[in-house]
């Protein structure tokens, strides 16, 4: 057993096979897929449910890799001893008209079960460990609630109540304790969705009228990719999300950020006001153009942990309060809630009270800047088809926004941290 | 079952051809396209049945190279979700239904009488309702491309509530809805059919276990249709209640559950991939022997392990629903009765190998793509163990994985034995010669672009890449094995393409091929090419498993009992052949209309559809099953015209 | 049932079959009966619905087998039905037990503690 | 063993492999099937049951066990004609067949009249709706498929009875299609006025009306009624010989069997969805 779940035997000589077709096709770019470790990768793991999961992955793979190594030889062999080469050979006296040989046959039988009780019984171990949080993690674990919109996730923490507000709720992005087992229950109000984060846990759908749960833990502080994994209509593709693992000073201090009402910026004369670099937005992006950059692509956490603190040098507090305005008098406070800003807003849509200490909008498929901002309000719906945010109240309520709006209401959104 | 004591005539008598009456007109045309839409004959409706479904096989195909294109490069604006969304539904449904069922249905159709020695299958007028139905339901599929609805776009399997009207408001969904029903009803009414024919209309002394085993696996196909396929009407009836009348099967709001959709779609699907693979393992298990020169290798437990693969493939339904949370004990039962299915399925690919064991393999084309489909099955059975697996399948669930095993198993599996098949029979179906070089070329550009588009497919779902992404971002380690299985795909086409070239070739100019073309051993190779209208002159006698290589081999024996049974028909008044009938058409007719009018909500369409149907099949009983009888000279031809006589 | 016996049997039965129909006719009727009294009556749960499953069950197979015949026709008609009614069956009794198991209590029903925090009772 | 002259064997067709006749066969691989048809529809409403979201209805208030006995009751009576009239057919009695069939039909008719008049009783009465609760949408698409069941089977037993005047000769009767034609039409008719009739008697009794506000409020129903028991007898007066006989017997047979069956699934759905419930 020891040698077969030993995953880094096979994925060095997964690897080593990768790197080999990699050179002889030329194209060692894409690093991620030869050394399969995307961000989403299954085989490249951090936890202890992925790396349970991937142990069952291993055994049936070396299981079956060996059957395939024996039956394929045997075939190979068969085909090229027994093959007629000539045409003499062809129209030779048929050979013996064999039936069978039922002594063959139960042998084989009998291999293949026991093949099949190589795999079953890490399975069945899995099956029981991947399915709840251990007896032994039970008094310490951490409960989410995770809920799936079209096209978003909604994530609460019931153990952090905030006075008149309920608990402590965020969207699309997902803080977690390291080292902490977390049992997170599944929810969704429309449509079957599936919470996946590759690197932390299989998947568990995510569907109406269900009260599904799963567990995973972080072993290592970190950024994690996770994506919707039931498809959900028109925009199921760019459904994603992030978790990000804390350590516990960090997380406490994460956790009394987020229930503190949203960040007021005070007032500055006017004269003072740093202009330039809110003036103007790209607005000839492409459909899916890429909504990140190189910088944040190769440190996420980083980049996470820079949207945490207020960015005070550039910030324009006359803009930001006329976004502030926008947000109302534009309706946005119809959907969105800004706790402590203003009343208004429901469960039902992404709350905004800190989206500016997220590091990505529009369900985890755009970097958080100020361009990319401005190209989801502006278009959401050419971000994401279908887009509810677009096809249920914004564009037909009427909701117009001048360049000038829009630049506002980011200034405004950017704030909020 | 003792069917070596029975009659040799097992046609019906009848009296004299009545003068059928005005109304009940009975067409005779023999050539013409009134001779196809009437026709009741098994090898015209398999040939049709395999024309479709070879179309909508390249309709299929297009469809996946536009979804390649798209998935070639991140972030690709080739096509929006929306397109791409229907694209992927439609690819689906459409190989599934329209390509790979119907082309087993073409075979069954055409080749299944010819094995048992039969003239036709027991109820020809059903059979050519199943094919026009068929029809009707594929073009209630695909009508929405050509309406401002558009077509389809929730998945092949249509999780609910998705395909609820809030969700899916457009008449996409109902299309799709009515399209499956109509098909369903098409599959059931062919399967039941030849479940009969099967059981009912074997040669004399054409026992069970002397069956083919292509015709087993046949039966064993047919079954699973018949018992899969009521849980996915259900289920349609279901959604469909849900749009049209507002009931709350699957609506939230007043308790309904969405799950209780996949338990029933998956209650059928499961069955439906064994319905996919099965005939293909029949194919297999023809063209081995045949190029082997050799019987089969353990006949019986071949049979055996294809009725327990139908047996088991009741029981696992789950497995493609280990992550939607059913609880452990749950999980792990269908876990375990999973990986069971390895068992005889293993048992079949050994039994192969011993077939090819001390055999003399004659590599001619077909025997490629059989060999291939070993291979290539093997590759995708495996990685089906690897998804029974519950805990491995949590992270393999809905990716690119999932998307490798099932077109390994069903291109390197039912796609290359139906390819082997129509190679394999096509001497004896349209009578002509396939080049073996342009064969064996497309072949091998076809397991080559085949190998190149779905192994990286494995890489990229370990790697995390969820299926049904209408793009994907650059920076997720996913863009080489897109690129390269964009290539694969190129190749395959390529390799399709050359394919079909070679078969329309062929079809038309190729050489005129000699009977027996491969030496084969099953009763149909006894046939001259093609087949005539009548299939045999007298219905043979059965002395053996391999019922031609037992009679060529004993050639004397035989002719003396044919002259005996010959002359026995002769005594019953010829040989009986049903008429043709425009009734079947007629009542399929009225299923499409029905259809649309159900489509569109509109009862008044809906009934007009329905009173055509019910008069169809009024007029189809009225008319009886009566036939006439022709007779022949020593050299085959038919000496008398029947209808001559009115 | 091998067919000599079943056809052998077959010709005595020929002769008496109205009586035999209207007797089980009668006998079904009378179950029926049996079967409305039974839910009045004060015993466990358990042991009233085995005896109306079984009732049931009785019913079901004097039909298939004297009405639809299948006592006097060859065994493999049986087979047939039996085929799909126990696929049938086995996969409704599956069906139930996994509805059955905590997992699969709908929300609607279990409105716990979590639905009512999130407000989404 | 190729002679066919004497009488039919109704066990064994000669012409086939296994003696068993093809529509036979037919009929119960079909009903194999059906069995996973009414297997899924039974267990969605079984499913439903088992945790029923508040606010439903209880079944044990909608129901009327005494009705639904009472019509399970007629259903098994159809199942006893039915076999009757396959066994007559089987002894070529032509007459005791058509007879026992119309006695089929009628029975079936009153299932059906039941069901509609349950069915109106559940909406109006008991306001359960096919829309308003899970429960309403499951029961009645269950009993409802049932019955679209029993009336396909009560369209053929129609179809079947008229068949059997079908002319021995047709050339002779140039008109003989039109004339069976009509006579479904007929039959139909005959089979529809019958159940609005019963269901108007029980609605003017149930009202306290008297018979002569019976006579002027559905006049016409009843003129219907007995315009078609005319007609139908008229129809039904013998013309020479026929085509149909022993020979057919296998016809009616599989048209038993389906029929049959619509009962033992019946059997099922009652203690099924009726009784249980009262546990
Ligand atoms: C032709 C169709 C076909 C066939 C034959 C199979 C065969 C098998 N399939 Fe596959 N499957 C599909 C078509 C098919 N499948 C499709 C279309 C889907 C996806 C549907 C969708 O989501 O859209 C799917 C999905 C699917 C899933 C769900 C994945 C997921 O969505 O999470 C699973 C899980 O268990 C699975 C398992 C299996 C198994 C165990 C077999 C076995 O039958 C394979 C058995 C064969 C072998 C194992 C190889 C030969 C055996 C030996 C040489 C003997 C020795 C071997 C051992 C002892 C291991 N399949
Ligand atoms: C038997 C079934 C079958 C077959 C044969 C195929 C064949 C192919 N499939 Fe298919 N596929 C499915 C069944 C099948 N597929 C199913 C069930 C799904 C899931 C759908 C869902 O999620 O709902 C799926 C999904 C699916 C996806 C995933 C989409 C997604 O999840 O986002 C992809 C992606 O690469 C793909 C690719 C291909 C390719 C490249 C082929 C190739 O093999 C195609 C080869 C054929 C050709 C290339 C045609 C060549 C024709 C010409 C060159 C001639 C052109 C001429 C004229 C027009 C006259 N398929
Ligand atoms: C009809 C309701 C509605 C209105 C009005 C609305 N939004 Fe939204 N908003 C949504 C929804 C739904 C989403 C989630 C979309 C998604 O990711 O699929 C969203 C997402 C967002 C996000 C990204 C949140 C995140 O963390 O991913 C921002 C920022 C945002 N909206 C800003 C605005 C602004 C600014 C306005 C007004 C100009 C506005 N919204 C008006 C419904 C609305
Ligand atoms: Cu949500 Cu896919
Ligand atoms: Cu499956």
């Amino acid at each position: 057993m020891r040698l077969i779940s030993s995953p880094s035997t096979l994925a060095r000589w997964v690897r080593a096979a990768l790197a080999l077709g990699g050179l002889a096709l030329l194209t060692g770019c894409d690093l991620n897929f030869w050394t399969m470790k995307g961000h989403q990768s299954t085989i490249d793991v951090d936890g202890p449910v992925a790396k349970a999961q991937l142990h069952v992955f291993y055994v049936t793979c070396w299981v079956t890799l060996v059957i395939f190594l024996i039956v394929g030889s045997v075939l190979a062999y068969a085909i090229l001893k027994f093959r007629a080469r000539t045409d003499a050979d062809e129209h030779a006296e048929p050979p013996e008209q064999g039936h069978g040989n039922p002594l063959i046959e139960l042998g084989l039988i009998g291999a293949s079960v026991l093949a099949l009780v190589i795999i079953a019984i890490p399975t069945i171990e899995a099956i029981g460990y991947t399915y709840d949080v251990p007896a032994e993690d039970k008094a310490t674990a951490f409960e989410v609630n995770a809920t799936a919109y079209q096209w978003w996730f909604k994530f609460e923490y019931p153990s952090e109540q905030i006075a008149g507000a309920g608990p402590l709720v965020a969207a699309n992005e997902l803080v977690i304790p390291v080292g902490r087992a977390v049992h997170i229950n599944l929810r969704a109000m429309d449509v079957i969705h599936s919470f996946w984060v590759p690197k932390l846990a299989g998947k568990v759908d995510m569907i109406p009228n269900r009260g599904n749960f799963l567990w995973l833990k972080a072993e290592t502080p970190g950024y994690y990719w996770g994506q919707c994994a039931e498809y959900c209509g028109d925009s199921h593709a760019v459904m994603r999300f992030r978790v990000i693992a804390l350590g516990p000073r960090d997380f406490n201090e994460w956790v009394n950020r987020q229930t503190a009402p949203a960040r007021e910026v005070a007032k500055v004369a006017a004269a003072d006001q740093p202009k330039a670099q809110f003036a103007s937005y790209r607005s000839d992006w492409k459909r899916n153009e890429k909504g990140w950059s190189p910088e944040f692509e190769l440190n996420p956490f980083q980049g996470w942990q820079a949207q945490q603190e207020p960015d005070a040098n550039h910030e324009n507090p006359a803009l930001i309060a006329q976004g502030r305005a926008l947000f109302q008098s534009k309706t946005c406070f119809s959907c969105h809630v800004i706790r402590g800003h203003m009343v208004g807003g429901s469960g039902a849509y992404p709350d905004l009270t800190h989206v500016g200490a997220r590091s990505t909008i529009a369900a985890g498929l755009l970097e958080n800047t100020p361009e990319q901002l401005a190209r989801w309000i502006s278009h959401p719906d050419q971000v994401k088809p279908g887009n509810k945010m677009y096809a249920t109240g914004y564009i037909p309520n009427n909701i117009k926004l001048t360049p000038d709006d829009v630049a506002a209401l980011v200034a405004y959104l950017r704030s909020l941290k | 079952m003792d069917a070596t004591v029975k009659t040799h005539f097992i046609g019906k008598e009848d009296k004299a051809p009545a003068k059928p009456s005005f109304v009940l007109w009975r067409p005779s045309a023999k050539t013409g396209l009134m001779s196809w839409l009437t026709t009741v004959d098994h090898k015209k409706i398999g040939f049709l049945y395999g024309s479709f479904a070879l179309f909508f096989f390249l309709v299929g195909g297009v469809e996946a190279l536009l979804i390649r294109l798209q998935l070639m490069h991140p972030n690709n604006t080739l096509l929006t979700a929306q397109q791409y969304n229907t694209l992927f539904t439609m690819h689906g449904t459409t190989m599934i239904f329209l390509a790979v069922m119907p082309l087993g249905a073409a075979f069954f159709n055409f080749i299944m009488p010819l094995q048992i020695g039969a003239r036709d299958v027991a109820f020809p007028r059903l059979n050519a309702f199943s094919l026009w139905t068929f029809v009707a339901g594929a073009i209630i599929l695909n009508i929405g491309w050509f309406l401002p609805d558009g077509a389809p776009d929730a998945g092949w399997f249509g999780y609910a509530p998705l395909t609820s009207k809030l969700y899916n408001p457009t008449h996409a969904t109902d299309f799709w809805i009515l399209g499956l029903q109509l098909l369903g009803v098409a599959s059931i009414a062919a399967a039941l059919n030849f479940i009969v024919t099967i059981i009912n209309l074997r040669a004399p002394g054409m026992t069970m276990m002397r069956l083919p085993v292509f015709t087993w696996m046949t039966l064993i196909t047919s079954f699973l249709i018949i018992l899969s396929f009521p849980a996915i009407t259900i289920a349609l009836v279901e959604v469909m209640f849900d749009r049209q009348f507002g009931t709350n099967f699957f609506e939230v709001s007043n308790g309904g559950m969405p799950i209780l959709w996949q338990h029933l779609f998956w209650i059928f699907g499961h069955p439906e991939v064994y319905i996919l693979i099965l005939p293909a393992m029949g194919i297999v298990s023809e063209i081995l022997p045949t190029f082997s020169r050799k019987p089969l290798f353990g006949y019986p437990i071949v049979v055996f392990s294809g009725a327990s693969i139908g047996f088991l493939g009741f029981t696992v339904w789950s497995h493609h629903m280990f992550t939607t949370g059913m609880g452990t004990v749950a999980t792990a039962a269908f876990s375990l009765a999973t990986m069971a299915i390895a068992v005889p399925t293993g048992v079949k690919i050994f039994n192969w190998i011993g077939t090819l064991w001390g055999g003399h393999l004659k590599m001619r084309t077909p025997m490629m793509f059989a060999l291939g489909f070993i291979w290539m099955f093997m590759i995708g059975g495996f990685s089906g163990v690897m998804h029974a697996a519950a805990p491995a399948d949590a992270q393999q669930q809905d990716s690119y994985f999932v998307i490798a095993h099932f077109h390994y198993v069903l291109i390197g599996g039912s796609i290359f034995a139906l390819l082997a098949g129509i190679h394999y029979w096509f001497p004896l179906v349209i009578g002509r010669q396939v080049s073996d070089f342009w064969g064996k070329l497309s072949f091998w550009v076809i397991f080559v672009g085949f190998n190149v588009t779905f192994f990286p497919m494995h890489f990229l779902g370990l790697n995390g890449m969820p299926r049904r992404t209408f793009t994907y971002d650059g920076n997720m380690g996913w863009n080489t094995a897109n690129y390269i299985a964009t290539i694969g795909a190129l190749i395959l086409g390529v390799g399709i393409g050359l394919y079909f070239a070679v078969m329309i070739y062929t079809f038309f100019k190729g050489e005129k091929a000699n009977r027996d073309h491969w030496d084969g051993r099953t009763l149909e190779w006894s046939l001259p090419n093609p087949p005539p209208e009548y299939n045999y002159r007298v219905i043979p006698t059965i002395h053996a498993r391999d019922a031609y290589w037992y009679e060529k081999h004993h050639r004397e024996e035989i002719a003396q009992e044919n002259a005996v049974h010959a002359q026995e028909d002769e005594a019953h008044g010829g040989i009986h052949m049903p008429y043709q009938s425009i009734y079947p058409l007629v009542a399929s007719c009225g299923a499409l209309l029905g259809g649309f009018g159900a489509c569109y909500h509109t009862l008044v369409v809906a009934l007009a559809g329905g009173l055509v149907l019910l008069s169809g099949i009024y007029l189809w009983a009225m008319e009886g099953a009566e036939g006439y009888h022709i007779h022949l000279d020593a050299e085959g031809r038919i000496v008398e015209d029947p209808h001559a006589k009115h | 049932m091998s067919d000599s016996h079943a056809s052998a049997s077959g010709h005595v039965a020929e002769e008496n079959k109205f009586q035999i129909y209207v007797r089980i006719a009668m006998l079904l009727a009378v179950i029926t009966g049996i079967e409305i009294a039974v839910i009045g009556l004060p015993f466990t749960k358990w042991l009233l619905v085995g005896t109306l499953v079984i009732l049931s069950a009785v019913k079901f197979l004097y039909v298939i087998f004297y009405f639809m015949h299948l006592r006097w026709d060859k065994a493999f008609c049986t087979i047939l039905f039996f085929i799909g009614l126990v696929i049938a069956g086995a996969t409704m009794w599956a069906l139930l037990k996994l509805f059955g198991v905590p997992e699969s209590i709908p929300l609607t029903v279990s409105l716990n503690a979590l639905a009512g925090a999130t407000g989404l009772a | 063993m190729s002679s066919h002259a004497g009488t039919i064997d109704h066990h064994h067709d000669h012409t086939t492999t296994t003696g068993i006749p093809n529509k036979k066969l037919l009929m119960w691989a079909f009903l194999a099937s059906d069995c996973m048809f009414f297997g899924a529809l039974i267990s969605t409403h079984l499913i439903y049951r088992l945790h029923p979201p508040p606010g439903t209805p209880s079944p044990r208030e909608v129901f009327d066990i005494p009705l639904t006995s009472f019509s399970t009751f007629i259903l098994l009576m159809s199942s006893l004609m039915m076999a009757l009239a396959v066994n007559a057919i089987q002894k070529g009695n032509l007459k005791s067949m058509r007879f026992s069939l119309l006695t089929t039909v009628f029975f079936g008719a009153i299932f059906l009249g039941c069901q509609v008049f349950e069915f109106t009783n559940f909406v109006n009465e008991k306001h359960l709706t096919i829309t308003n609760s899970i429960l309403g949408t499951t029961f009645f698409t269950l009993t409802g498929t049932h019955g679209t069941h029993v009336a396909i089977g009560v369209l053929w037993l129609i179809m079947m009875y008229v068949r059997s005047f079908k002319p021995a000769d047709p050339a002779a009767h140039p008109f003989w299609f039109f004339r069976n034609l009509l006579h479904v039409a007929m039959v139909i008719g005959l089979v529809l006025s019958a159940m609005f009739t019963v269901l108007a008697v029980v609605h003017t009794v149930q009202t306290g009306g008297t018979a002569a506000a019976f006579a002027s409020q559905h006049f016409l129903i009843v003129a219907a009624l007995v315009a078609t028991l005319v007609g139908t007898v008229i129809l039904a007066s013998p013309r020479g010989a026929v085509q149909f006989s022993e020979a057919n017997a296998i016809d009616v047979e599989s048209m038993g069997l389906y029929w049959h069956f619509v009962d033992i699934v019946w059997i099922v759905i009652f203690t099924a969805v009726y009784l249980l419930e009262y546990l």
